[in-house]
């Protein structure tokens, strides 16, 4: 059973992770969506864009969101000022953090479902009257179901995963930034911590494998619909 | 309403003890404080970022001197208050002994093998390293033999690991770990003081702060420490 | 008029090109493979662009100067060469995919013989089943005209003709402007009013 | 332009990146068509296995490495004895970091591609005589180019950004370990470092851009199969 | 004899059953849409295992007691309902897919009417294009028997006529048996040495 204390750590990963899985959800479909089927100038470097918290250092990345969430940043300012909320040493800032760090992820794979979608059955959809909306809520979406889910695993999992560039950004305060594995980099800094380690990775792990299987089994409800013969 | 402990961001090198020295304060009927430990770098990032912490202790004088610079810290509240030294570990079963002198000698047993470091240019303990190798007339031999790693527990772990048959480390490293020996300890005087300076922060809300901060350098605050192999200053 | 086109466009090494003016009732669009009938009923729908030209159906300019209905909105009720159901949907959400919402579905599924199917999943239809079913979801999205591309093949005899029964209703009763290809002859005079023959 | 010590941290990640790139391609893409295609009792089990390194923090992954190819170790031990070869502080460590780190992120690309080829036309090509050899070399594998490529670019990325796993590892050994990310850290390390290593970021960035960049223009080869009407 | 099949296969709510022995020359399947032609056919080449039954093509058992020949080893020249070219090849590569090295293509392509083609790719053809490509594909890949799963449709009379012509060559030439859905008569009665209806 774990203590209370890895209880804490544990219900903020989820939060944080399940946190930053959801909102980073649906932008990571509109970039997916964009990059698959709009041809636009500036599309190469969006990209670029989207890539880079895969290339970088995390602890880079941590470091860059730390510049524009800081009270003086250009994102962080305005959220200071007009909304009064700040996000450094929160929950919210190491969500933001997991979410970034997630999105290449999910880019990638649900592009490759988007660009899987079979273009005449949205063809066949817009003769029947389905303008542009309507297709992609019916078909385009529905059809990327298995990047989605993809996506969402490889995102929930790097979320819960994530470290560097959490801990550059919104620093390793118990109980509101100190999530899994940075209760874990806090385990390892003691000479005796290497049991405790294990034990929070082997947390860190069941939480994965149960969005995995979680996964697996909606991914095959969505598979009912391909020929085999 | 419970009152909220200040939030305080430390060095990751002092987690074991610092958590016990919050647990003393706690005990006080002191609401407990709430530790960040990361590297002092990141730390300092943090703060020069405009995050609203209460204290800062630091496992190096330069990080704070930047924040100091930038005008961050109360300049009054800051305190040297902790004090390491350096060693040369080896695996417990190791019998080897590190003689200071000569040169030579010194040298041809820290190159028996790859020797395990803080890394070098950057973390701190890498840096006094240095130093102190090159102040005993060693380093160009060692330094093809040194391999950097990211923080001087990694340091430590390799060579707990058997990956290195010795490393330089700080005295509470090599202290708190069972399976290595000190198999030498580098003169003070071959390398810059290693020091640990607290100082509050201008940002500091925590009412609470001021009073840590003078635990923390307080005869108590400084025994618990002096337990997990710092030195007092 | 029911259907005035005149329409170009290369694909590839081929030039297709058609000039047509039909009346009311059911124009057949007669020709070898690969000659261009299925390039034509896309261009009608709007799925593939003319290089030049006019289509208008119904009375209505489709395409032309300034003119390029979005597919969505030319109410074309097109049975394509292959099925293309969606595969995510069951036979009912097919058929009701393009209707308005409570149209009663037994109208066509009956003269169709796909009652049984209407839980069904697509992958599980025979070749003929998803034909029928294509049809229906064509003919219930309320169309203003019909793009028929040889939608009995693979059907036999007894179904055959009761589509085509179907199909002269919608002509007859309905009165909606209905092109279709087929390369048999027997099905050509029995639903065209007027035959159109395209070649190279 | 980059100074010469900049050349080798560059020369080094491009080498680490690319070998652990290519060694991890046919290894993922086994993996993912396993996973894909055969149901076997392990199945849940490879899967969490091969997400692992994306779920435990770096640190982690790099500290199980060593443990595993220490000279101490299971991997480690034998290596040494019977090939005299070891990796803790070469270049090879870091490329065997690089490659377990972006396993996962190849494999789920893979398998999305693999998922998505039409078992119809396997069947087809087996009633026109080709074994499951055959018809994996010529129809599975090349159906799921989208996939490898996204696999490849996901992966190179990842393996030209890794850091934790690395240090940990394999320590930052100048002219041997010391990749990119390797080289940030410790330019951030140093409070003037800032300059350096937005420098060394933005070397790191192109590097990633160009394999974007070659991928796309091969995934649009690749695209050409494909219906749109 | 060419054709010996009994089998029983269940799929979802529908029995399907035949039961049949044939001797040389071509048999047409003859039935209803959905009755189970394409199911036939499919166990035939092995793509879909009998639930029971026994299946043995010009002396050779393909499946029965402790017998199950894999795929690819019963050399079954299949023309599927829908064409089923590989997407990722040219033209050429479809057709020597399964043929031997160094196959004259235009042995066949002549009379399918599709020497233009060879460098196109799949995704630019039309229905009938893609069709007669797929025959040309089973043909070429030196079968043991042939399966044709309505081969003729979206073919227009001309070369329907063509393609007729080769299959009954192949049918008293290279004396192949030949197992043939269709829903036309007039094809059933030309090619067929004799009809087998399937029913419910
Ligand atoms: N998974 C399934 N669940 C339920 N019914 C199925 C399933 N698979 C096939 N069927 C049914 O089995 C029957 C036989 O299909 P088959 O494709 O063999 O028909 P067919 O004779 O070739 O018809 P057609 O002439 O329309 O091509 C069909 O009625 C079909 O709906
Ligand atoms: N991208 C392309 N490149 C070259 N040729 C093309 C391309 N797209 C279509 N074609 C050719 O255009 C012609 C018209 O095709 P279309 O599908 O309209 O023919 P069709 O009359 O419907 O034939 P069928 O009766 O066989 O279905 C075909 O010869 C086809 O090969
Ligand atoms: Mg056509
Ligand atoms: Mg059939």
């Amino acid at each position: 059973m774990p203590s209370a204390e890895e209880w804490t750590v544990v219900v903020l990963s989820l939060k944080v992770g399940g946190v930053a899985m959801m909102v980073t959800l649906p932008i990571a479909f509109a970039l997916a969506w964009l990059l698959a089927r709009v041809r636009f100038p500036g599309r190469l470097l969006v990209e670029a864009i989207v890539y880079l918290p895969l290339v970088v250092p995390p602890v880079v990345t941590g470091w860059v969101l730390l510049l524009a969430f800081g009270p003086a940043g250009p994102i962080g300012g305005p959220l200071e000022r007009w909304f009064g909320i700040s996000v450094l040493f929160r929950w919210t800032g190491a969500a933001i953090a997991a979410g970034v760090m997630a999105l290449p992820l999910m880019v990638r794979a649900m592009r490759l479902s988007i660009e899987a979608v079979d273009r005449r059955l949205e063809n066949a959809a817009r003769t029947l009257g389905a303008g542009p909306g309507r297709v992609f809520w019916t078909l385009t979406l529905p059809l990327s179901v298995p990047g989605i889910l993809a996506g969402a695993v490889l995102g929930f999992a790097r979320s819960i995963g994530e470290f560097g560039a959490t801990i550059t950004f919104v620093s390793n305060v118990p109980g509101e930034t100190r999530t899994l594995p940075l209760a874990i980099y806090s385990m390892l800094q003691q000479p005796n911590g290497d049991a405790m380690a294990l034990r929070l990775s082997a947390i860190s792990v069941t939480l994965s494998l149960a969005a995995l299987v979680a996964s697996e089994l909606l991914a095959r409800r969505a598979g009912r619909g391909f020929h085999v013969l | 309403a419970e009152r909220k402990g200040p939030l305080v961001l430390a060095a990751a090198s002092l987690q074991e003890s610092m958590t016990a020295v919050a647990d003393a304060w706690a005990k006080r009927g002191h609401p407990c404080p709430v530790v960040s430990f990361a590297a002092s770098s990141a730390l300092a990032r943090q703060v020069e970022s405009g995050g609203a912490a209460d204290l800062f202790v630091s496992a190096d004088e330069d990080w704070m001197d930047d924040l100091a610079k930038r005008d961050l810290i109360v300049t009054s509240t800051r305190v040297t208050f902790l004090a390491n030294r350096l060693v040369v570990v080896a695996p417990k079963a190791s019998r080897v002994r590190i003689p200071v002198r000569p040169p030579a000698a010194l040298a041809r047993v820290l190159t028996a093998g790859p020797l395990a470091m803080a890394d070098t240019n950057s973390v701190p303990a890498g840096k006094y390293g240095k130093a102190a190798l090159t102040a005993l007339g060693v380093w160009a031999q060692v330094e093809a033999k040194v391999v950097g790693a990211e923080n001087v527990r990694a340091a430590l772990a390799l060579v707990e690991r058997a990956a290195a048959p010795l490393g330089i480390v700080y005295a509470t490293d090599a202290k708190a770990s069972p399976s290595v020996r000190i198999a030498g300890v580098f003169p003070e005087n071959t390398h810059p003081p290693i020091t640990y300076p607290v100082a509050r922060l201008k940002t500091s809300t925590n009412a609470e702060a001021e009073g840590f901060r003078r635990f923390l350098i307080s005869r108590a605050g400084k025994a618990i420490f002096a337990r997990y192999g710092f030195n007092a200053r | 008029m029911s259907f005035e086109i005149t329409v170009a466009k290369r694909l590839g090494e081929i030039d297709v090109a058609l000039e047509m003016v039909a009346g009311d009732g059911a124009t057949v669009l007669f020709g070898p493979s690969g000659v261009g009938k299925t390039s034509v009923l896309n261009m009608v729908a709007g799925l593939l662009r003319p290089d030049r030209g006019r289509i208008v159906v119904g009375g209505e300019m489709l395409f032309g100067t300034g003119v390029d209905v979005p597919i969505e909105r030319r109410r074309a009720g097109y049975v394509f060469q292959e099925a293309r159901l969606f595969p995510h949907q069951c036979v009912r959400a097919n058929l009701t995919y393009g209707a308005a919402a409570g149209v009663d579905v037994t109208t066509v599924t009956g003269f169709l013989g796909i009652d049984d199917l209407l839980d069904r999943w697509p992958r599980s239809l025979s070749g003929g089943e998803a034909r029928r079913v294509a049809i229906g979801r064509a003919l219930l999205s309320d169309p203003a005209f019909l793009l028929l591309d040889e939608p009995l093949s693979s059907l036999d005899r007894a179904r055959r003709e009761e589509v085509m029964r179907g199909i002269e209703h919608i002509r007859d009763v309905l009165t909606l402007p209905i092109l279709m290809v087929t390369h048999d002859p027997e099905e050509a005079e029995r639903i065209g009013t007027r035959i159109v023959t395209m070649a190279r």
